[in-house]
């Protein structure tokens, strides 16, 4: 990790001197152990407060979003297959965009985290694949793979697929095929089951909306959930009201999810949103061999269509 | 002023008998972390709790609340005239709060108890409690209570305060409110002459035990305006998605919405938190949006927090350093960074 | 007791299902009166907002029908409403909601015939699950005590 | 204990299109409790919550003037949900009003001195009420001299018409109506606000006080008028507008810095405004 941050700091110190970005989007340090914070560097000076760790858990592509000048994006697999679709949307276009490419190993998990610490993380070290945490019940050291968010142990897409200027050689892929097994066993419920199963996931939901602010898919000028005529769900805690958002949120994302997790790990309430994304995901793989924002030129599955699509559910 | 000693025994078979006299409501178990509920018979307040991810303040200011009902029938008589929904106020023991909850109930009363309005809702709920602190003896690392006029042994705005020893419980009457639950709860054994010190003396440990501090002297000698025109704020927020996150579990965060909600022909008035982070929250009618971009929604709460309220109540600032927003952030936006910022 | 009666929202397109129930009527083909229609100008107008909108309100079953594929009045329109409902029906059986009440079919303007027989295939497969039981937003307790 | 969320019923008592557009309609209601319109009571450049069940509810300048008893009227902008649904209401249907709200234009302070009032299109509601309060026989005599600037596109655009030619005729006011071009049959002013304002406000001086209510844009050019002419921004008053919910200053959304504007506020003068973030 060290060198990944020496050369995000140099790449991007070089990027920013020559002028041929005028901002470099990535991650400072964070002030609490496990977790850092998007940054926008805008001068080399700044360019030296980058850092890249396993815990950088939100998606850059998200603070791209309608950035209108020149910009370096530090950018793991996920992420930059949030920009490819960011460029297929047109919230920027290619020319703008400078990814310096990540080869990921995986985010840790913020919740194993704090289970293997036994209580509140006071500090963090990491290094060659190794996390150490410290609490007040002591010292804690873990391989980082054990650590990791079941999206990126899950992860078929580490390097990334814009990779303007590498910052490190690729990393060897550690999955060839999805891994659906949690979705799996929801669909393997009953109706009624299922039913229950989400109540109670989502039952601790406050509507922060932290999950789709965190997601680079979710940019609309107005969000169905602030549209009023005709309103489509109410603002309150109402269960039906909090299940109406997720599953439209959840739609929304179909076809262009790339399961970076991001929703999930900015989730205060640590609900597994990704079920429900994942799900679309699953479905848009199955029917129609379609993963997210491999390249800039292929729409996304449900802005196509083939001319035999499978329908064997329609009358 | 009178100092119980309840030991662990007696503490749980208290609590459940002042059950008949109050609803209890206090921290339990709820998923991976605690929530303040209102306990069932026989279900007992944990006192072991670190935290809650949510404050106690959705108990006077819950998520969502029904204020009025109407009718749009119109072979209704009441057709299109508001009613205030009823609503019981049982008296409550709130059990458990922290020092620095409590203290945040009181400045969001500056809000809903004013010369001019009172928010009924809120004022009958507060009135309605009695509220039993537990002292935190082992602030974490996001506790920066003490620089917000707070504390992990604070009293302000607490009956009783609750102070666990290992071995029991000493609990400090603070109001006629607070001897009234003791009474209820039948605790009536005066702790020995130490007592008083030994609050001390572990207050002070706990005091000494914070790492966080903030300073906000600077602000309040500067103007408004030369805060909110400092040229770091599009920096500052940079991070920021605009969650609601910090907003909703922030124990002095107040704002909120009113929706109506029909259905068939009967309907309700309701107020729901919101949050300053969103477009929506201030877009005008016509489209208009004073607070367009995300970092300006971002300074708001800064500033509302560290300067406004300051300012307006001379209360000092809207926070009481309870960590929730840094610990819960998903981008790590803290305030006592940004406060440092602004600071300077 | 009365037999279950369930309410069907039926979004039909213009074009197509919606001269289909037409001719349905005009030739007096039976199919029983659970439907609520309303009329789209293409399949392909149909969100999910929609049908979130009618569970959220109680009806029984939904029936989206439009044009045949390449038959579309606005030429691909259906293809990808047909995406859509793909995976809109599986997101929402993912979470509960029954298999069987939410229906779609390609009805041609000349297909009466076809319309009466989905139409009283839906009702049945409809009545057979019952009163719907999720997705329904119900008014909060301070009404009822109103 | 009074809850301050609960509108007083009131009936539509009367309906009249405002504008040739038919984008604005003045309301008249009538409190459904007699006891109502006494709590009602509230002085000009006050505003309140119309509300309208299973609609919501929205924050209008009180149009009638206090001193206009048995009544309370609306100038409405059909905009937004709860304003397209009010202008479908007909006259004797039933919804509430909450109020009044926010403070008023300063009339302790405003006693005695000379009055230039400066409104543009719509926003010309509680300048109507200010106006109608002064010119009422108990009341002329407490102010100075009055003088008026009102502007609209056309002539159709300008509010309250037959009222504004009757003040025109009257010696005790000083009308100086204007439209931005010319129109059939109109024999007065024809340019925009600020310049009228140029040409014909009264001299600036200690005993003179500017109330500008307009759009944005109206605001912007005027307030740079004002100034050349001489007028202190303590001496400029105007009223602001910003999303509102709760109108009592609980649900945190009007604010420009410390200041509420639904409950410190809507009425600020120009040098309360220079020393709060300009986020209205």
């Amino acid at each position: 990790m060290i060198n990944y941050t020496e050369n995000i700091r140099k790449i991007s110190g070089d990027l920013l001197k020559s002028g041929k970005v005028d901002v470099v989007i990535g991650y400072k340090k964070g002030t609490l152990p496990g977790i850092n914070e998007p940054f926008l560097a805008r001068t080399p000076e700044d360019a030296q407060k980058l850092v890249w760790d396993s815990q950088c858990r939100l998606n850059l592509a998200n603070y791209l979003t309608n950035r209108k000048e020149n910009v370096g994006i530090v950018a793991k697999g996920c992420d930059s297959r949030n920009i490819a679709t960011h460029i297929i949307e047109h919230r920027v276009t290619r020319e703008q965009v400078t990814v310096i490419g990540v080869p990921c190993t995986g985010m840790t998990d913020k919740n194993k985290l704090r289970e293997l610490a036994g209580g509140e993380i006071t500090a963090l070290t990491e290094k060659d694949g190794i996390i150490t945490v410290t609490s007040r019940h002591g010292e804690k050291t873990v391989e980082k793979q054990d650590l990791l968010q079941s999206n990126c142990a899950n992860c078929l897409h580490r390097n990334p697929v814009i990779n303007d200027i590498p910052c490190a050689d690729p990393v060897p892929e550690i999955n060839t095929a999805r891994n659906d097994a949690e979705i799996k066993a929801i669909e393997a419920m009953s109706p009624a089951d299922k039913w229950a199963f989400f109540e109670d996931l989502l039952s601790t939901c406050t509507r922060c909306y932290a999950c789709k602010n965190a997601c680079p898919l979710c940019y609309c000028p107005t969000c169905f959930v602030d549209e009023s005529r005709p309103q489509w769900v109410g603002k309150g805690d109402d269960p039906i009201d909090v299940r109406t958002y997720h599953t439209l949120r959840a739609f929304h994302c179909a076809g262009r999810c790339t399961d970076c997790g991001a929703c999930e790990a900015a989730c205060p309430m640590n609900i597994k949103v990704r079920l429900l994304t994942g799900k679309m995901e699953k479905s848009c793989f199955e029917r129609y061999g379609w993963e997210a924002g491999l390249n800039t030129e292929v729409r996304p599955a449900l802005d196509t269509f083939t001319l035999h699509d499978p329908e064997e559910f329609i009358k | 002023m009178k100092i119980l000693h309840i030991d662990k025994a007696s503490w749980d078979k208290g609590v459940l008998k002042s059950g008949e006299t109050y609803r209890l409501t206090g921290p339990v178990k709820d998923k991976d972390t605690h929530a303040f509920k209102n306990l069932n018979d026989g279900e007992l307040p944990d006192m072991g709790y670190v935290e809650t991810k949510m404050s106690p303040k959705a108990l006077l200011f819950p998520r969502s609340e029904v204020m009025l009902t109407y009718s749009t029938n119109p072979h209704d008589g009441n057709c299109n005239i508001m009613k205030e929904a009823s609503k019981a106020y049982p008296p409550r023991a709130v059990i458990g709060i922290r020092p620095f909850d409590a203290k945040a109930i009181q400045l969001v009363k500056l809000n809903f108890d004013t010369e001019e309005y009172k928010d009924p809702y809120w004022l009958k709920a507060y009135e309605a409690c009695t509220f039993v602190g537990l002292a935190i003896n082992q602030p974490s690392i996001t506790d920066f209570s003490t620089s917000c006029n707070t504390g992990p042994f604070d009293e302000t705005g607490l009956d009783v305060l609750v102070v666990d020893t290992g071995h029991g419980f000493l609990a400090k009457i603070l109001s006629t409110k607070g001897q009234a639950w003791a009474d209820a709860a039948g605790f009536n054994i005066e702790a020995g002459a130490d007592a008083a010190s030994k609050i001390t003396a572990m207050k002070k440990e706990a005091e000494a035990n914070i790492v966080s501090k903030i300073s906000v002297d600077k602000i309040a000698g500067k103007t408004v305006l030369e805060l909110f025109d400092a040229g770091h704020w599009e920096d500052t927020a940079f991070g920021c998605i605009n969650c609601g996150t910090c907003t909703f579990a922030c124990p002095t965060c107040w704002c909120f919405d009113i929706q109506d909600e029909t259905y068939g022909t009967q309907g309700v008035r309701i107020k729901n938190w919101d949050s300053c982070m969103t477009g929506l929250f201030t877009m005008h009618g016509s489209g208009h949006n004073p607070r367009e971009y995300p970092y300006q929604r971002t300074r708001q709460r800064f500033m509302h927090k560290l300067k406004y309220f300051m300012d307006k109540y001379q209360e000092g600032i809207m926070c009481v350093g309870c960590g929730r927003c840094i610990k819960q952030c998903p981008a790590n936006i803290d305030i006592r960074e940004i406060c440092n910022t602004m600071n300077q | 007791m009365t037999e279950f009666e369930p309410k069907i929202i039926t979004f039909l397109c213009n074009w197509c299902s919606y001269g289909a129930a037409d001719l349905a009527g005009v030739s007096r083909f039976q199919y029983p009166p659970n439907m609520r229609v309303i009329r789209v100008p293409c399949s392909g107008r149909i969100s999910p907002k929609m049908v979130l909108a009618a569970l959220r309100k109680g009806v029984d079953g939904i029936w989206v029908s439009g044009c045949h594929p390449g038959d579309c009045h606005y030429i691909e329109g259906n293809y990808y409403a047909r995406r859509k409902f793909t995976l809109l029906k599986e997101l929402l059986e993912f979470q509960g909601i029954e298999p069987g009440r939410i229906h779609f079919s390609w009805i041609s303007s000349a297909e009466g015939v076809k319309f009466a027989q989905v139409a009283n295939e839906v009702i049945s497969e409809v009545k057979k699950l019952g009163p719907a039981k999720h997705f329904i937003k119900c008014a909060p307790k301070e009404i009822a005590a109103a | 204990m009074e809850n301050p969320y609960i509108p007083y019923p009131v009936s539509i008592d009367d309906i009249q299109i405002a504008t040739e557009d038919k984008s604005l309609k003045t309301f008249r209601f009538v409190f459904q409790n007699k006891s109502d319109e006494e709590k009602f009571a509230y002085k000009a450049g006050q505003f309140a919550e119309l509300s309208i069940p299973g609609l919501g509810e929205i924050p209008i300048g009180i149009a009638s003037s206090p001193t206009e008893k048995g009544f309370v009227t609306f100038t409405v902008f059909k905009t937004g949900k709860v304003t397209s649904h009010l202008h479908t209401m007909k006259v004797g249907d039933t919804m509430g009003i909450r109020g009044p709200l926010g403070n008023w234009y300063p009339w302790d302070t405003l006693m005695g001195k000379n009055i230039l009032i400066i409104g543009g299109g719509f926003a010309f509601t509680t300048l109507r009420s200010s106006i109608k309060m002064m010119l009422d026989p108990s009341n002329r005599s407490v102010f100075g001299n009055i003088d008026v600037v009102y502007g609209a596109r056309t002539p159709g655009m300008l509010l309250y018409k037959d009222e504004l030619f009757e003040w025109g005729k009257r010696e005790d006011i000083n009308m100086h109506l204007t439209v931005d071009t010319e129109a059939p049959n109109w024999d007065y002013h024809v340019g925009f606000t600020p310049a009228i304002t140029e040409k014909v406000a009264p001299k600036a001086s200690d005993d003179t006080y500017a109330i500008v209510c307009g759009p944005p844009i109206m605001i912007k050019f005027t307030l740079p008028v004002l100034e050349k002419l001489g007028y202190k921004h303590d001496h400029i008053i105007m009223s602001l507008e910003n999303r509102m919910k709760c109108g009592i200053g609980m649900c945190g959304r009007c604010n420009i810095g410390t200041e509420l504007v639904c409950k410190d506020g809507p009425i600020f003068t120009l040098s309360d405004i220079n020393k709060t973030p300009k986020e209205y």
